[in-house]
């Protein structure tokens, strides 16, 4: 049949125009696992050693093998890394889903496909280009078995013919993947790029209009993902302790921090570890764990998503009440109850505030790149221990899953300080201490370390009524004081959590605000604003809760404020309807997504025009 | 008229702490509860072997028992954490300083109803800790509901009878990795005492499970676990007899029929075999006594296990040998030279 | 030294003035474990069966015997049966507390405590009544064991002739107490009350004001506790599972059901069960069955309270996203974590609006009297399988564990209603149904129940994405479809809920906002503002969540809204900021309380008073 | 080319239905996963068996395993619920309709390591269930760290060793209650079959562990799962057949080394001895059974344990024969003279 579709196969319809350079969308369409994940990494670091702003995101199912998974990259010379949704170059190996694929592309997009699943058909607004696979893996692969695998990366030899991408980072890209050991695998795929490219130097003529060409945007920069990053952030802070339980989308930063504690914690001489990480039974003991740990002194943390955080929740109640640190990665997912669990948000935002019965209240911090997966992980420890309470760190699967451009992370220069904790010394000194006074006026009781060698320095932690002394009670003044004293240091978090990012632009009338990966789509939903529809934007990017006051300038400045967010209820937005006046209740409005996909800023720009239309 | 002052209340232990120094506050327990007998003799074990109440992390969930920390070893930083979770929080404080001697006193519905899962899972990593089940068949500090170790057959105040059969948990201890495993009950002093004191000695996870009747709740006809009960159909597997590292033993040995378990400080626990020879180093006669005794509805009590070579969880995770809570910033945040060489990796 | 103490013991100062009948607080003083719950109910019933309004209140220690405990007595003709702080007449039977107890008396209150006490010393401004408790016990109890017990029914005939109550109704207060199986007992413990009566009479002077009178407010009407009043109304809602774990002050909930269905809930001639009752191994368990009961079609409920709800917090998610009925009753009480387990509070309310992970949201009932425990339980069934959702009860242990004065409970008229529940021959009609479709428009799909005898009948329940077949979704716009139908069912729900109760005021300026058992502090508060600062009141007591309609009206109408609620963190004002407009949360005041006591009406008045003075 | 209809694709079973009634929507598991062909041994069960799909309730928590009951028994409703926790879902299905034949599936890791309470405690009860577990060892759905019942010794991908002993459900399950345990494996299509019809036709709790090889993340030599070691080591106890309760028994009956253990609903399971004297009556002859094959690093195959007389969870609670999800207003509500009997106590 293959006779029926001869390239080159132009657009009937929607002339290609113009060529576009460095800015345009790559979406591959394959089943997982088929191992495509190498063809496509692969392609993203050939554009990132091209040295073009890139970004990589996978798409793939809550299963293991077997259904549609699609990966997206994008490279944009303006540097906008975030989601875009219109894809103009389509590589369609998924026989089920290829048909749909086509049909949700613009006019004058790119399509290379597997030439039997005669796409061509369909519509003829595209620029198609049927690649023969299975014809050209053959010699390349002589081995039936790998050709699987291998013959994704002939799709990468196409694109790079077809993008004008340069083959020596292909290569480079290759090496770095398999690295030295798996030498062989690497020249098996290299070889089958070539063929790809070959061939498609030889059989195809270009028609669409995007094209590659080397930038310097990237020099000095890594790419990784934001779990990784968490994971260096938490062994450089020194943690000690830590406790888990399996739950994509938070799996991989704990599997990251047994890789690198592996190569960095053990001791040179003995061999043994400075640290322990323990799988627990389930979410119940991994918090139950990390908890105690902090009350005897470790660094602890535990990483998490949406179903564990609701197993912890009488466990975190315990930690806001009896004062003890922990810092909680929430790497969110979709949904209430198993959702999609590969699927991104930012559900847990208003949960996670209130977490537990009773009066609670909770720290939250949001980072929105791997720097600050790996700068906020450390202060995020810092934080615990100086406030004594449970930290939640809110990332999401996009940001903790996906691939992304990053400065290389600084080396921590602060030392580390755990907080008010006193020694036998100190003890000596004083005499006796009680646990839950607020000497200081922050709210913050001193504690002592179980094993502190001095008769003065042991005290009973419970979850129970406690008056300064740490002693039972169920006297009321005992329990309003101390519940009051809890409200405080709440208060005092205020000026310790990290600082909001703030863009002022003066001629302008509204403002954004948005917490971690929003932050992507707000930034470049901005440039739209102003481009397509000349509003001028200002834009606060949160980055903890409890807020700051500039967040209340930030409102104040502005007639109307954007907050952007990920969940279906506006949960960041119902946490500032808490706590402030209705003057400033009264500029919020809600820009929400919930459907799982990274934010992208077309969503963005067409809610706010519309609400701004009204 | 006024007391006065006897000199037993001057006595000092090796450490030269009085027995006051081991003491707790004042029960709010009832009055007569077994669970205060615990305390007593917990109280007069660290006393006695001069343990420093310093180096004692004592954990519970939450009952009466899980209560009963409060009311002994002041001196010893204690968590009275949440409902059946106490394996997780001992743990974890086990993990951030293995140098703390552990001490949990948890009920039998914190352990064998909503605690079970945990309990086992501790079990199974066998974490170093003393794990001290007040075991009472009931919930006493809900006022009297069955736990899922009172046996079936004994009755609520109201008369209700239990009809599910009772969960063991020296059973599943033993046949799940706790590597010293006992039954006593809380009338017992003397044996109450060796027990603890061994369990003092040993290094692993010891789990002893102590009958403590609820006078209140489940101390009458219908109860398998009321004082008349027990005492009536106890079996106590052997004599005990305990020698801490730091006394001399050779005096104390006596040939025949004594088996001597060395314990791994170097102290040795001394086992006089009664009629029926018993090794408690087998798990599957351990399983079997334990079976048959409750098929004679005989309470059977003693060491049922002692395993003196599998390694603890800490071992296992071959963790430095100082505290992890106190490593200094040197130890624990890896050099510039390591960030750098992660980042070449990820250009 | 009883002879240092000769009564009569008038104050020196604070004349006793003219007589105060039935407007009276007695506290009772005693250790728990002591028996004197059958003299303070003893004393109750009489007050209540001489047909004065009353009340008693128990605070009680979180532990079974030995601590202090006080039992609160409240009389008054114009029927306020709130707690009053301030005590007109102490019974101190416990050494422990008792200088304390009297030292906290306001000038001219009366107290009659044991004689070696020697409380008389303490103050010169109180009415003593020393009583030689031993003295008087051991001739009428001659068996010393029970001489304990007995004892606290001497206080009874003190106090009775104090008050001038009838002893005729202490006599039948004691046969109703004791039943007719105790007789004996009951002799035993008359003899007592009289014994103290004839002492009193012959040794004591009467100096103090107060005094009770006949009236007949009290006709037809029962006493009854919260719970149990919770548990009848689950009975005659046709519960069928019933899984609990205990905890206070819940568990007294589901024992009472346990004797109730017991007696009428089996089969009269096989004896078998209509229902399970199934305690369970913890509350993650206790709120599985009972969703899943709920999902085979049973009519199933839970009780607990907050640590319960906290690990309940997984299973409320799925049981929100899958769409199953099920009646929770969270009987609050004090605190995060294990918090005061025996006082009362309001501290749920927030927590569980949005309990659970993702993105959810919950209706509550709250109930503030025996008779709405009975009707809400009721309408609560009713509400879960019409919504096929989960539905809070949210009680507190002032009413869940304490005696109330109620009329006697109507029998339901309504027969069950069961929801959208398809039959075999609905399918047979149908032919086929899709699980999750929005056929009404009210967001509420129809559901079949397992076992139904048709092909067609099957469907697939999952936490994890689901189109309106209930088939697996991975979907963007298959999720978003399906929470927006989810949005829109719980706007439904505005308009089936339980409707608020209002009183206008048209000369108030402010209005009153609460829920459960703050109701009796509120109406008494705004007596008190119009007697005493004539500030005129409106008052609407809430008695659902989703809020309806009536509450903006009432808000609208008004210049400041007073929300009073027990709890620190104003939760129930927090959900009203959550929703509306900036004008109307600017009407909003708190008023909250969260010590454990049951609220005064001191306590609001105080509080308006501060704020209107501001 | 077309493939033509073969008659047995149009075969019926005695009532009536095809084989097509009882699959499942298309799996999206792995291609060769264990799990899969314990989807198809349940299709083929129930369809021989003549079972009514819509009597059937199916129960899961979550992993691969917990995903499989979409993909058998289409016609039956389904209940996937949530991680762990698809005991206590199942035990209140059965409470609101005992007429349901309940069957649950779920992983190694559901069960044992975060489910591991709930099972045991679903075991004390014996809630008439048919409860598969999916045994790989790992989870599967998380990309392959171990579960609770991962072997001493047998490593992860990454090439980690286990340092923990794992936890035998079949033992957990016959030692505290349950009156059917099995032991199978997904490569053995006959003996599946023959367990799970008995297991259908058994009154009370069946556990049958299945061990189902993870060839995505399990299925390497280091694995005690894996299908070249099960294969190796597996040792059947007896060879299995099984005589629905509509079937001719006596034609079938073969004298001499056959036991014939018959179940509650008439139908039969006879074992036919091996070598060795096995009886499935005893349960500490059963533990000793499992204890020492594992110690030869056997996997031990066939039924374990059957008590046909211990009383199940539903008659325990001594509920009404019918469903009380169903049972009318007139029956659940009592009458108004019952109320006012009540209130009559209360004034
Ligand atoms: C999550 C949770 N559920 C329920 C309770 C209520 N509760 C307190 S103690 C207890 C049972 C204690 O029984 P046990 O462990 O045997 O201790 P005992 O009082 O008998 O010594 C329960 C159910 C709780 N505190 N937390
Ligand atoms: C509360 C909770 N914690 C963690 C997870 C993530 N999770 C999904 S499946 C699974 C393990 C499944 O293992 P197993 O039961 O053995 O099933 P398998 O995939 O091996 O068949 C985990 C940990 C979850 N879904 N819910
Ligand atoms: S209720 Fe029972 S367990 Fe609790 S303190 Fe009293 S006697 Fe002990
Ligand atoms: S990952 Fe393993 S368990 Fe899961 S489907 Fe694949 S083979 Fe089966
Ligand atoms: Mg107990
Ligand atoms: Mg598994």
């Amino acid at each position: 049949m293959s006779t029926l579709e001869v390239s080159p196969l132009a657009p009937s319809s929607g002339a290609s125009g113009q060529p576009k350079t460095n800015d345009f969308s790559i979406q591959v369409g394959t089943v997982n696992g088929s191992g495509s994940q190498t063809a496509n990494t692969v392609l993203l670091r050939t554009i990132f050693q091209m040295g073009i702003p890139v970004s990589g995101k996978n798409m793939f199912p809550s299963n293991i093998a077997g259904l549609p998974t699609w990966f997206t990259i994008r490279a944009s010379q303006q540097g906008y890394i975030g989601r875009r949704k219109e894809i103009d170059f389509l590589v369609a190996m998924n026989p089920e889903t290829a048909r749909e694929d086509v049909m949700n592309l613009q006019p004058g997009a790119a399509v290379v496909y597997d030439e039997p699943l005669q796409l061509r058909a369909l519509r003829d607004d595209l620029h198609f280009y049927p690649v023969p696979f299975d014809k050209l893996v053959a010699p390349v692969c002589p081995d039936a078995k790998l050709r699987k695998l291998v013959r994704n990366m002939i799709y990468d030899g196409v694109v790079a013919w077809l993008l004008s991408l340069e083959m020596a980072e292909v290569r480079n890209a290759l090496v770095k993947q398999f690295g030295k050991r798996k030498a062989k695998a690497a020249e098996l795929n290299w070889g089958a790029a070539q063929a790809g490219y070959d061939w498609a130097a030889q059989t195809l003529t270009k028609t669409d209009p995007y094209r590659a060409e080397r930038m310097n945007a990237t020099t000095g920069k890594v790419i990784i993902d934001g779990n990784a990053a968490c994971a260096l952030g938490a062994m450089f802070a020194g943690v000690t302790v830590v406790t888990w339980y399996p739950i994509t989308p938070s799996s991989s930063l704990v599997e990251s921090l047994i890789g690198y504690a592996k190569r960095y914690r053990h001791d040179p001489e003995t061999g043994k570890a400075t640290y322990a990480i323990v799988q627990a039974e389930d979410e119940l003991a991994s918090i139950g764990m990390a908890l105690s740990a902090g009350w005897a002194g470790a660094r602890s943390m535990t990483a998490t998503a949406g179903p564990g955080i609701s197993l912890m929740s009488e466990f975190i109640g315990l930690g806001y009440y009896a004062e003890l640190p922990v810092v909680i990665f929430d790497i969110e997912r979709v949904g209430p109850s198993t959702g999609l669990p590969t699927r991104t948000a930012q559900g847990d935002i208003l949960t996670n505030a209130i977490l537990s019965h009773g009066d609670t209240r909770h720290p939250m911090f949001f980072p929105c790149s791997p720097e600050e997966c790996f700068s906020m992980s450390m202060e995020a420890f810092e934080f615990a221990e100086q406030f004594q309470t449970p930290v939640f760190v809110m990332s999401d699967l996009d940001l903790g899953m996906n691939s992304w451009m990053a400065d290389p992370f600084p080396y921590p220069e602060k030392p580390i300080r755990r907080g008010k904790v006193l020694s036998a010394e100190d003890l000596e000194k004083l005499g006796s201490f009680a646990r839950y006074k607020d000497v200081d006026g922050d709210g913050i009781g001193y504690r002592t370390l179980p094993g502190t060698k001095h008769q003065a320095a042991a005290y009973f932690t419970r979850g129970s009524g406690h008056n300064e002394k740490a002693q039972y009670t169920e006297r009321e003044d005992d329990y309003i004081h101390n519940m009051e004293r809890l409200a405080h240091k709440f208060e005092t978090m205020r000026s310790h959590v990290p600082a909001p990012l703030v863009r002022i632009n003066d001629r302008a009338k509204i403002g954004f605000v948005a917490v971690g990966t929003s932050d992507y789509a707000v930034r470049e939903s901005c440039d739209q604003l102003r481009q397509e529809y000349d509003i001028e934007t200002s834009y606060m990017r949160l980055r903890a809760y409890p807020f700051t006051p500039e967040l209340k300038d930030f409102i104040q400045r502005h007639e109307r404020i954007y907050v952007v967010e990920q969940n279906r209820d506006a949960q960041l937005l119902s946490l500032m309807r808490l706590e402030y006046e209705p003057e400033l209740i009264a500029k919020l409005r809600s820009v929400r997504y919930f459907g799982g996909m990274p934010l992208d800023a077309r969503t963005v720009t067409d809610e706010v025009v519309r609400q701004e239309r009204k | 008229m006024s007391t006065t002052i006897t000199p037993a209340s001057k006595k000092v232990n090796r450490i030269g702490l009085e027995v006051l120094n081991y003491k707790g506050s004042k029960t709010t327990l009832c009055a007569g509860c077994g669970h205060n007998a615990i305390s007593e003799r917990i109280v007069e074990c660290f006393y006695e072997l001069g343990i420093e109440p310093w180096s004692v992390a004592k954990f519970s969930g939450i009952g009466c028992s899980s209560k009963s920390p409060a009311y002994f070893l002041g001196q010893s930083h204690g968590f009275n954490s949440v409902h059946g979770r106490m394996p997780a929080v001992a743990t974890g404080a086990m993990l951030a300083n293995r140098t703390l001697l552990g001490l949990g006193v948890t009920g039998d519905g914190d352990t064998a109803s909503i605690g079970l899962g945990q309990f086992m899972h501790m079990v199974r990593r066998n974490v170093p800790l003393i794990y001290v089940i007040e075991n009472n068949g009931v919930y006493g500090l809900t006022k009297g509901q069955f736990s899922a170790t009172a046996d079936v057959g004994s009755t609520l105040k109201t008369g209700a009878p239990n009809q599910l059969p009772p969960f063991d948990c020296c059973a599943l201890a033993l046949q799940w990795g706790a590597t010293f495993v006992a039954r006593s009950f809380s009338g017992d002093k003397k044996q109450l005492q060796s027990l603890l004191k061994a369990a003092i000695a040993h290094n692993g996870l010891t789990v002893i499970d102590v009958i403590s009747p609820c006078v209140t709740f489940n101390d009458h006809d219908g109860s398998t676990k009321s004082y008349s009960y027990v005492k009536d159909h106890e079996e106590a597997l052997h004599e005990l007899d305990f020698v801490p590292f730091f006394e001399d033993i050779s005096v104390e040995i006596k040939e025949g029929e004594v088996r001597d378990v060395a314990l791994h400080d170097g102290s040795h626990l001394k086992i006089r075999k009664l009629a029926r020879e018993y090794d408690p180093t087998d798990r599957m006669a351990a399983l079997n006594a334990l079976e048959q005794a409750e098929a004679k509805g005989e309470v059977l009590t003693g060491v049922l296990y002692v395993n003196t070579t599998r390694p603890n969880f800490i071992d296992v995770l071959n963790l430095v040998d100082q505290p992890l809570a106190t490593l200094p910033e040197s130890v624990v945040r890896p050099t510039r030279a390591a960030l750098n060489e992660i980042m070449e990796e990820l250009r």
